[in-house]
């Protein structure tokens, strides 16, 4: 393919937002740029909501889902996945001083928000089956809202984004993350093997195969990090490592 | 305020181009749905026959599901529709469906179900006499329709056209749901980004009532227009 | 173009569960929309400066806004403000259906107000001379004349109104609801299905429609009894 | 006749009464006098200021100058005594305006019950009775849309007896009704003259304003031209404008 | 005029027509003849059929048995001829029927234009000429609703003259005017008479028809009941049902 359309949301800073002057940014429309350099291809990004982008890909519209993708059984039946771009666990966020037992037992009543189509709703009702009060929210700016008005006791989502888009804000001095990592996940998947992946349809094995070349190259030679760098001050996948170790 | 403004500070500009192509999808959609709905209305102009019937079926499907259903189908399943039905015929096309044509589509055929009610109800209310008199006169079908019934139906059915506008620019906002850059689309990006949901959302808000509110004024110049010759001069 | 039946059957449960929030909603905002229309309507058709003002704004904002944008800022908009989080409002406003009401409601009504105005003004005058003529006072003509009369040349663009709203409520998703087009779109996201989940809402909204048609039907009737063949 | 001194007072009354639509004088100066039993018919061109004239004295218009008094009650131009004049002068209109969403018993009840707070069963007598006189009651459970229009027209006439007025005022009664039905609605309001009751009718029908008018009004341009018994207004118009009118509507 | 047998043939013949509305009988095998300048008054009932008759004439109404032919056409029940007919026959509507949002000049000239493909100068021509033949000549630039019901219906009878027909047909061309404009169109009619003009005319107008009718009809359920000269038909009516008609029209 010369001509490659990714699938970006546009509305997850760090990882994708778009400026004011209308540019697409973050974490991952900039890997994907560096990634579509390297396999000599021209890429153009295609912004629309995060629960079209799956459907997009499937129907053709996109040929990449270039937002991460955490791996489900479902999803996996119908996509190909391409090696982690981030390990972004999940966890819970809650209000300070509260302290709350995952079980079904201890979440009964409890009131959970967590965003509509993702891993992350599914991985709650299979866990706690009607025990607490689910709220499915289109995004996690609402989450943020209704967490911060007093809507909702806790949330449960990727802990990265709830660091930097609350607990490390002014607003968020109330708030603390609880119930350690998780991972919402194929659970058949190996721990060190976990993390979120951008995806292309099924039979497209030449394309995931040239974009792991990419991303390979650029975990390599650290390009990876120095762009996680500019919005980032935390590793977000274990390949990292190296290049983490060597700046030290 | 200065997250509005036009150019490289502010999502003013952003917000600009998802206005005009959310007037552009209205004003395209209603356009295509007044055809579509004229010639509706002229097909199952006739008492309960067949083609009644078959304008029933068509409308009591279009208008009793929510036109998101629509367009999502459309936009999902419309490549494969269209290809469904070109393939009997051995036509073999690469075709992907736009949200922006996904959406006309949906509106234009949702809205020609209502329009075509209206109008075919205005044509209904067009006096006989004037058909007679037409007959009468031996002038031919197509001035009788352009000249003499379709004007006098269109001063009738003005107060519902307006309506199904207003209604029709206030849907458009869904097709955002499929994932078209309009103004709403543009609203939950520069929401999204930063985090400034009511400033945007305001904007958008009074976008679509200043739009709605400079559309009766027009209408009732419209009206005036085609009221000509009817008010009585006031003497 | 497939349509999955097992899955639809399957699912049934989910989209009816989004139906009876559907219904649930719209019988709701129609039972207070509908008086608050009337009421406004009142001020609209007022000889009072700033009341038929009033009236007219109003009838401007809440049936030029998409019901999806009132929705939002009354939800989250509301909650951002600490009168309202911190009084006993928050005791309404906390709970996303009390908002959905709220918004629809605004929205409702403000096509109610000019459906019940069409409905006065066209009430002839004649009729209600002669009312005037027989010594009832200007409040009994209104209620017992006017207003009857009003409502029964309302009634259809009230029906158009209705089915159309009832179906808009597909933004209530927005708030955390899981109305029947939420429910289909669980289903489109887990399945990445594009006909199924949607087809069977789309029948179900279909039978709602009609349901509701077959009650305004059953209202006319009833209503204009008078005008049927003796 | 409640009022022992009531027959001191003539029915109606106008004294140099003005009315203004905008800037539009549609009645002149007019005075006018009718007495208790006096059936007066009132006729001219079209725009002459007939309705208004009728619609004044029930106070459907406000009037701008003069007084107009009905069986002694003062209409001043403050209003106040509007609900009294209105109970005293029934109107029966030219479009009929039946309440269409009432049966004809109802509509003939209306009133009364609400106005008047009769109770339902006397009002229904009372309506029935009416409906007798006017030889329709047979239809009282119909709507109006169901009745021909000379049907619907004696109904209006029995509903505006129901409130018991002691004048009855006619807009041009026959005026919307097929050639046919006319003459069972002039029949039923001759049947009321003859029962001594005080009524202005506006009308066109010569005929029957020859048989039963005690004194005929002209009126043009705002104006009463010309006021005189019956058998002079027809056989020997003094004005010039009479003379025409009648000659060209008689042909 | 341009055939020169056109004259041997009679204006309209009518041979035993039946007309149904669904399984009402509204013509029952009616026959007819009237002659080229011939001057037809048409009276009766409501729902006698007069309406039907004369629109069958014009093939507004397809008729079901019978022969009707005007000027010699044949209007088959194949109504292949229906164009041709309806341009020998011009008719007036009750209801005026005015085009409403075009001028009176645009009224007269659109059937001209867009049936005869006249330019637009020489149909104006033309319908100035006939609208200064009804009098009305300088109302042409307004609308039709800027003009009394009279000033209306002459507009429609210039209009159908614009068509040049060479038979006039008037449907109770006055029954929807104030009776002071009946009198303006009636003239305008007995002026187009007076030319020599074939007219089929239902009406009730019996003074107008006794000053310009040659023959009257008298029709009652759906046929002709009495077909005589206009003097017999009113002073000497043969059948009981005119008799009883005519009494009650007359008073
Ligand atoms: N509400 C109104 N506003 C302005 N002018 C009015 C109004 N009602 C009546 N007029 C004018 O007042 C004049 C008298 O009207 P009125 O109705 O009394 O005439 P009329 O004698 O009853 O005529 P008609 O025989 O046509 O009923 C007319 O010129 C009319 O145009
Ligand atoms: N389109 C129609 N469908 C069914 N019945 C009709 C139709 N038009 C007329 N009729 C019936 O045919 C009969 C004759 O009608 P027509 O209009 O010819 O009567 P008319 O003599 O012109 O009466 P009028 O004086 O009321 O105009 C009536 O009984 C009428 O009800
Ligand atoms: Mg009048
Ligand atoms: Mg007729």
């Amino acid at each position: 393919a010369d001509k490659v359309i990714i699938g970006n949301e546009g509305t997850y800073p760090p990882f994708s937002m778009i400026t004011p002057e209308g540019k697409l940014i973050g974490v991952e429309p900039e890997l994907a740029e560096e990634m579509c350099k390297r396999m000599k291809v021209t890429c153009e990004f295609a912004i629309m909501d995060f629960k079209a982008l799956i459907p997009s890909l499937l129907q053709g519209k996109v040929d990449v889902v270039g937002s991460q993708v955490t791996p489900t059984p479902e999803r996996k039946e119908k996509a190909l996945f391409g090696i982690p771009v981030v390990y972004n666990p999940d966890t819970y966020v809650v209000r300070k001083g509260k302290t709350y037992e995952f079980t079904p037992a201890g979440l009964k009543g409890v009131r959970i928000g967590v965003q509509r189509g993702s891993a992350m709703a599914t991985f709650i009702t299979s866990q706690y089956g009607d025990a607490p009060v689910v709220s499915l929210y289109d995004n996690p700016d609402q989450i943020k809202l209704d967490l911060l008005a007093g809507r909702i006791d806790m949330t449960y989502g990727a802990k990265l984004n709830w660091t930097a888009e609350l607990i490390d804000k002014p607003e968020g001095k109330d708030f603390e993350l609880a119930g350690g990592d998780n991972w919402s996940g194929d659970t058949s998947i190996a721990p060190e093997q976990r993390g979120s992946s951008w995806i292309v349809r099924k039979g497209e094995d030449e394309l995931i195969a040239k974009m792991d070349a990419a991303l390979k190259s650029m975990l390599d030679d650290c390009t990876f990090t120095q762009i996680r760098k500019k919005y980032l001050s935390v590793a977000i996948v274990a390949a990292e490592a190296a290049c983490v170790a060597k700046e030290g | 305020m200065e997250l509005l403004a036009l150019g490289d500070t502010g999502y003013g500009d952003e917000l600009l181009f998802g206005a005009v192509i959310t007037m552009k999808l209205a004003v395209y959609g209603f356009l295509l749905a007044l055809v579509f709905g004229l010639a509706l209305a002229v097909f199952a102009l006739k008492g309960k026959g067949p083609r009644w019937w078959l304008f029933r079926v068509y409308a009591s499907v279009f208008t009793g599901v929510p036109s998101l259903l629509i367009i999502f189908l459309f936009y999902f399943g419309g490549a494969e529709i269209v290809r469904g039905l070109l393939s009997p015929l051995g036509i073999r096309v690469k075709l992907d469906v736009s949200p922006f044509a996904a959406g006309v589509a949906a509106l234009a055929l949702v809205y020609a179900a209502y329009l075509g009610d209206l109008i075919r109800g205005a044509i209904l209310n067009v006096p006989k006499g004037q058909f007679e008199a037409c007959e009468a006169l031996s002038v031919p079908r197509r001035h009788l329709w352009f000249r003499i019934v379709l004007p006098q139906a269109l001063r009738l059915a003005l107060p519902g056209l307006a309506n199904t506008w207003i209604v029709l620019l206030k849907d458009t906002a869904l097709v955002s749901l499929a994932g078209l850059n309009d103004l709403i689309a543009q609203a939950k990006i520069a929401a999204g980004s930063t985090k400034e949901p009511f400033m945007f959302f305001t904007a958008a808000l009074l976008f679509f009532v200043l739009i709605s509110s400079l559309t009766l004024p027009l209408v009732r110049q419209v009206a005036l227009r085609l009221e000509r010759g009817q008010r009585r001069a006031r003497v | 173009m497939t349509f999955d039946l097992a899955l639809a059957w399957e699912n049934m449960p989910a989209l009816m569960a989004g139906a009876w929030t559907t219904l649930l909603v719209t019988v709701t905002v129609m039972a207070v929309g509908g008086p608050l229309g009337l009421l406004v309507s009142f001020a609209r058709m007022s000889r009072h400066r700033g009341l038929a003002f009033f009236g007219a704004a109003y009838v401007a904002v809440c049936r030029g806004a998409p019901s999806l944008i009132l929705l939002y800022l009354i939800y989250n908009g509301l909650a951002q403000l600490d009168i309202v989080r911190e009084g006993w409002l928050w005791l309404l406003f906390q709970h996303a259906f009390f908002c959905v009401v709220v918004a629809f409601s605004l929205n409702h009504s403000g096509y109610v107000v000019e459906i019940m105005r069409g409905g006065m003004e066209a009430v002839p005058a004649g009729l209600i001379e002669a009312a005037a003529a027989l010594g009832l006072s200007p409040r009994q003509v209104l209620w017992q004349i006017r207003l009857p009369i009003a409502v029964r040349y309302g009634l259809k663009a009230y029906q158009t109104e209705s089915l159309i709203f009832m179906k808009s409520t597909a933004a209530v998703s927005a708030v955390t609801l899981t109305d029947l087009t939420a429910a289909a779109n669980e289903i489109f996201y887990l399945t990445y299905d594009p006909f199924t989940p949607i087809l069977a809402a789309g029948f179900i909204y279909w039978v709602i429609n009609n349901a509701m048609r077959l009650g305004f039907g059953w209202l006319d009737r009833r209503l204009n009894r008078h005008l049927a063949p003796a | 006749m409640e009022f022992a001194g009531l027959d001191r007072y003539p029915a109606v009354s106008m004294e140099r009464v003005d009315k203004w639509y905008g800037r539009y004088h549609a009645l002149r100066a007019v005075s006018l006098t009718v007495q208790r039993g006096e059936k007066l018919v009132i006729c001219g061109p079209s725009g002459s200021g007939k309705s208004t004239l009728i619609r004044c004295i029930n106070a459907l218009e406000p009037h701008e100058g003069g007084r107009i008094t009905v069986n002694g009650i003062l209409l001043g131009p403050d209003r106040v005594s509007v609900l009294d004049v209105r109970r005293e002068a029934g109107m029966v209109f030219q479009q009929f305006n039946l309440f269409p969403h009432l049966t004809i018993l109802d509509n003939c009840t209306f009133a009364p019950r609400t106005a008047l707070k009769m109770d339902k069963a006397k009002a229904e007598t009372l309506a029935l009775r009416y409906l007798a006189r006017v030889h329709i009651a047979d239809q009282a459970h119909k709507y109006p849309a169901q009745l021909s229009g000379g049907q619907q027209q004696r109904v209006a006439i029995a509903r505006a007896l129901c409130m018991e007025p002691r004048i009855m005022l006619f807009d041009e009664p026959t005026s919307a009704l097929d050639p046919e039905m006319v003459g069972e609605v002039l029949r039923a309001i001759e049947e009321l003259a003859a029962d001594g009751m005080t009524m202005i009718c506006v009308t066109h029908e010569m005929g029957f304003a020859r048989k039963v008018a005690d004194r005929c009004l002209f009126m043009d341009q705002g104006e009463i031209v010309e006021d005189a018994p019956a058998a002079t207004f027809f056989d020997a118009p003094k004005s010039d404008r009479l003379q025409a009118f009648l000659a060209q509507v008689l042909k």
